[in-house]
């Protein structure tokens, strides 16, 4: 079983991201789980979701704390949450930056990724300056960073089931799968 | 703060003390304003329209944004009259 | 002190006057009602300084109490069936908040079809509340148990909501001798309201707030060990009462001929009284039969059962109420307190006088031959007129 | 520095937990800048159950006590006897609501509030919606206006019904003081709210408390919006005391609701039909209260 953890700002969606996810893996006849951890729902306050993917119905309704791999939809809450908390030392760090990935700044030590999610949202013109919408971006990030999921996949899921702009979103994904996401092996 | 880590540093009944400037919502914003104080007539109505308490006045009654706390909502920007507040975007 | 004959209702009245409730706050409702009429009485004839808040509705008398207590003030209130569903949000709001409120609630069948009679529905289906809850046998107990409430809801080492019920027109219209003690007495038993953990004007503080999963079950937790605590602390605070007025109900268990027992019927409310007699009776008849009331239902005499069960062969328990599903809610509490009891008696359980049906003495005595010569069905109901078997 | 032109107390910190841009925590900042901290509040569920930040934190200088959602009006009532009770002398007993606790779930217990003429002030802030559970129509929505309940589909074009005339229900009981105020007029919102600290007997605000994520502006446009739906008389401004009306602004020429309408996506969807039956609503309204003014 693939366990992964999102972490995002309200109003970027973190929440659709690992609904995609699961919707994406479902495509492949996996069987996914995807759930939010509710706090303080606001515009631009912390958001927690996860999401599981197994080959056999999942057994397990928790939260996850060790996951093998964690997103991060804004850098800048790495500044105030310890977002790798309990991520599996062979796991997997995607964060939405510019930056490359030893540049960093993180106490994990295992594989790091990044994708500029926000500035191909912003291209593709999802969301606004202030809040761009970098969910699908980083969706296409992820698949090629982990492979946990096909590109097909990824694209499908969000044509059906994003609420606005599927096509947009959809070049989105295909933007950041295309753009090759940095994966630095251990650090 | 002090910390509520086990049931015995809770209070008897849920009662809450700490005054919420501990929590630092600078995270929140995705731009912050910047008061150019050339511009700026010091005539507080950022003060006034801040919905976060974010805006405090130095010495000389110069606006000074309280960057702990600033979600970056901008109305400061938008109400400001001779436009000396311009949001910058966060690294 | 005085003597006086007066309902259970007015007992409740004469109780908050004692007690110097500074805010009452109550909707009426069938058969509460001359309770706080009562009191709207000694307000309006100045004998009992308190605010009295006319609301439109259960649900708003109980937050109007909650928050006045929420500010340091004594509040009661009183209700009865329809009145306390109402209420169930705030019940469980009052708990949560550790606001001490105080409450009377006459036991009134619950609709449909609507009946304003007795049974226990009502206050039974409030068990979870964190409400201490008393069920009262007589005017004169209910009168005194009302008392010992206010001083045991606001004990320091409890703070929580409590609730003395009377069955209705057994008690609630019944008037019979009660002894009401002095102001003097009264005064000298319960103190004002100690006002440490309340709001205080001027400063940032907030009672209520939220919790997300790493707080939330500490403050529970917080609760139950109150209602724990509250075991020990009314015995101490009856024993006081008794120390002024000479008058001890007995506990959270009292007892009537068990010491010699082989059959024992756990009891709740008025059923009690036709059911002493009734041992009285089958005593003479040669059967070693006795009685265990159940006063408090909350915090549950977990205890003192266990000690009973020591004693006896055979438990009977006598609900006055059904939990749909399951059986009456008496048993099902007995049952789970004797589980892990070192001997664990036969336990059988009889629903009986819904709606007001009365408990007679031969319904008390069909139960306790049904208990003694039979086995039977775990839960049977007593006196149904039904052409089949009744479990 | 220029005077300031409202108080300079501020009894809300910083910190809180709202959306930026969120009209709710102005209706706050003057309400209290208004009424000083000899009060009390008290909060129903609503957006300010979280605004006012989880346990341990606290936003308010001032004692918050929260009450059900259904029971605004007699936590206020409980809290003015205790008051009362306890000998606290000046204290200001205040209930702060959202739109929904009060022209729905919360109405019973307003109405009986002021019925018993209750020493203490209600406040509803109005964001138009059920927004701390994410936008679902109340009571309060405005005619037409998108919502995740009465969402723009073949079958369905906002909501159907009126925006329900909270002002009006109020001023049936007869209460001591009752106004509208609304944050994009500071000024006017704590003078009013000054105005009624003084006065005895049930006090009523209705306080516009515009919303970006609910009624889908971008966060900046707070304040214009909100002195957008003033100037064109869909949110007028106006006191009631003891049964007399007084509106505190007249423009001379009022704005087309258009320009009120165009600037939130909630209206996104209104056909000029719409957007001209809810020209005529507003102007019919104006003229009534033009003539509730007159009846003084």
């Amino acid at each position: 079983m693939i366990e992964i953890r999102f972490h995002g700002r309200g109003g970027q969606g973190a929440v659709i991201a690992s609904e995609l996810l699961a919707q994406a893996a479902f495509l492949e006849g996996k069987h996914p789980q995807s759930f939010p951890f509710f706090g303080v729902e606001r515009r631009g306050a912390p958001v927690t979701a996860f999401t599981r993917i197994d080959d056999a119905p999942i057994q397990i309704r928790t939260s996850i704390t060790s996951p093998d791999i964690v997103v991060v939809l804004d850098a800048g809450l790495m500044r105030t949450i310890n977002v790798t908390a309990g991520l599996k030392p062979e796991g997997l760090l995607l964060v939405n930056s510019e930056k490359a990935p030893d540049q960093v700044e993180t106490p994990f030590k295992g594989r790091v990724a990044t994708i500029d999610a926000t500035n191909i949202a912003l291209a593709h013109g999802l969301g606004s300056k202030a809040m761009p919408i970098v969910n699908t971006a980083v969706l296409g990030g992820l698949a090629r960073a982990s492979g946990i999921v096909s590109l097909d996949s990824v694209r499908k899921a969000v044509e059906r089931f994003v609420p606005a702009k599927q096509q947009a979103n959809v070049l989105a994904v295909e933007d950041a799968y295309q753009h090759v996401v940095n994966l630095a092996v251990v650090r | 703060m002090t910390s509520y880590e086990m049931e015995e540093d809770l209070p008897e009944a849920p009662i809450a003390t700490t005054p919420s400037d501990v929590n630092h919502t600078a995270s929140w914003r995705t731009f912050r304003p910047v008061i150019d104080l050339k511009i700026c007539t010091k005539c507080n109505v950022c003060w006034k329209f801040c919905p976060d308490d974010a805006v405090a006045f130095d010495g000389e009654g110069y606006p000074v944004i309280r960057l702990d706390y600033c979600k970056g909502c901008a109305i400061c920007a938008e109400e400001c009259r001779p436009k000396a507040i311009t949001m910058v975007k966060e690294e | 002190m005085v003597e006086l004959v007066i309902s259970g209702n007015y007992a409740q009245s004469y109780a908050a006057k004692l007690a110097r409730v500074q805010v009452v706050s109550a909707y009426p409702i069938t058969p509460q009602t001359a309770i706080v009429e009562k009191i709207a009485e000694f307000v309006a004839s100045g004998v009992l300084p308190a605010e009295y808040i006319k609301v439109e509705s259960e649900h708003s008398a109980l937050q109007a109490c909650i928050s006045a207590s929420a500010l340091g003030a004594r509040t009661y209130t009183a209700t009865s069936s329809q009145g306390l569903l109402l209420m169930h949000e705030l019940l469980h709001w009052a708990a949560g908040a550790r606001t001490p409120v105080v409450m009377g609630v006459v036991n009134r069948a619950v609709a449909p079809p609507w009946s304003i009679w007795t049974d226990h529905t009502d206050t039974i289906a409030q068990r979870d509340t964190g409400w201490i809850q008393f069920y009262g046998e007589s005017n004169q107990e209910v009168l005194d148990t009302t008392l010992m409430a206010f001083r045991l809801a606001e004990h320091p080492e409890v703070r929580l909501p409590a609730m003395v019920t009377e069955d209705a027109f057994y008690l609630s219209h019944t008037v019979e001798p009660v002894d009401i003690p002095s102001q003097e007495e009264v005064d000298a038993f319960l103190p004002p309201r100690e006002r440490s953990s309340t709001i205080q004007v001027g400063v940032g503080m907030r009672l209520g707030s939220f919790t997300g999963p790493e707080h939330y079950m500490e403050f529970r937790h917080k609760i139950a060990r109150a209602m724990g605590r509250a075991r020990d602390v009314f015995l101490e605070v009856e024993d006081d009462y008794a120390r002024l007025t000479g008058r001890n109900h007995g506990g959270l268990l009292p007892t009537y001929k068990v010491e010699d027992a082989d059959t024992v019927l756990v009891t709740m409310g008025t059923a009690t009284t036709t059911a002493r007699g009734v041992v009285d009776a089958m005593r003479a008849d040669g059967h070693k039969v006795g009685l265990a009331k159940l006063r408090t239902f909350r915090p549950f005499p977990v205890q003192e059962l266990r000690e009973l069960a020591t004693l006896v062969d055979r438990v009977g328990v006598l609900d006055r109420s059904f939990t749909f599903g399951a059986a009456g809610a008496a048993f099902t509490e007995v049952a789970g307190a004797l589980y892990t009891a070192p001997q664990r008696p036969l336990l059988r359980d009889f629903v009986a006088g819904l709606g007001g049906r009365d408990i007679t003495a031969a319904t008390v005595r069909e139960a306790f031959l049904d208990l003694l010569t039979r086995d039977g069905p775990e839960s049977a109901w007593v006196e149904l007129k039904s052409r089949t078997e009744a479990s | 520095m220029a005077r300031l032109t409202i108080p300079a107390e501020e009894l809300m910190r910083p910190g809180h937990s709202a959306c930026p841009g969120c009209g709710a925590t102005l209706v706050m900042r003057y309400l209290l800048k208004g009424l000083g901290n000899q009060t009390i509040v008290t909060v129903p569920a609503c957006c300010w159950t979280v605004i006012a930040t989880p346990f341990p934190t606290t936003a308010l200088d001032v004692p918050m006590l929260d009450c059900a959602f259904e029971a605004t009006g007699a936590s206020i009532s409980g809290l003015r006897a205790a008051a009362d009770k306890l000998g606290l002398k000046d204290v200001t007993i205040v209930g702060f609501a959202g739109d929904g606790g009060t022209v729905d779930i919360g109405l019973q217990a307003l109405s009986g509030m002021l019925e018993r003429r209750t020493d203490g002030i209600y406040l509803m802030y109005d964001n138009e919606a059920y927004m701390n559970t994410g936008v679902q129509r109340s009571g309060a929505t405005p005619e037409g206006a998108w919502t995740t309940t009465t969402p723009v589909d073949a079958l369905s074009h906002g909501k159907v019904e009126p925006k329900k005339d909270i002002m009006a229900i109020v001023a049936a009981h007869r209460p001591a003081y009752a106004a509208t105020v609304n944050v994009a007029f500071p000024e006017d919102f704590v003078k009013k709210v000054q105005k009624a600290k003084a006065i005895r007997g049930p006090r009523f605000f209705h306080a516009l408390a515009p919303c970006p994520p609910g009624w889908r502006y971008s966060s900046e446009k707070t304040i214009e919006i909100g002195r957008l739906a003033t100037d064109t008389n869909i949110f007028p401004l106006y006191e009631i005391e003891d049964g007399v009306y007084r509106i505190s602004r007249k423009l001379g020429i009022a704005k087309p609701v258009r320009e009120y309408l165009q600037t939130q996506g909630r209206f996104a969807h209104l056909d000029d039909k719409q957007v001209a039956g809810i020209q005529a609503e507003v102007d019919a309204r104006w003229k009534r209260l033009l003539a509730l003014e007159g009846l003084a």
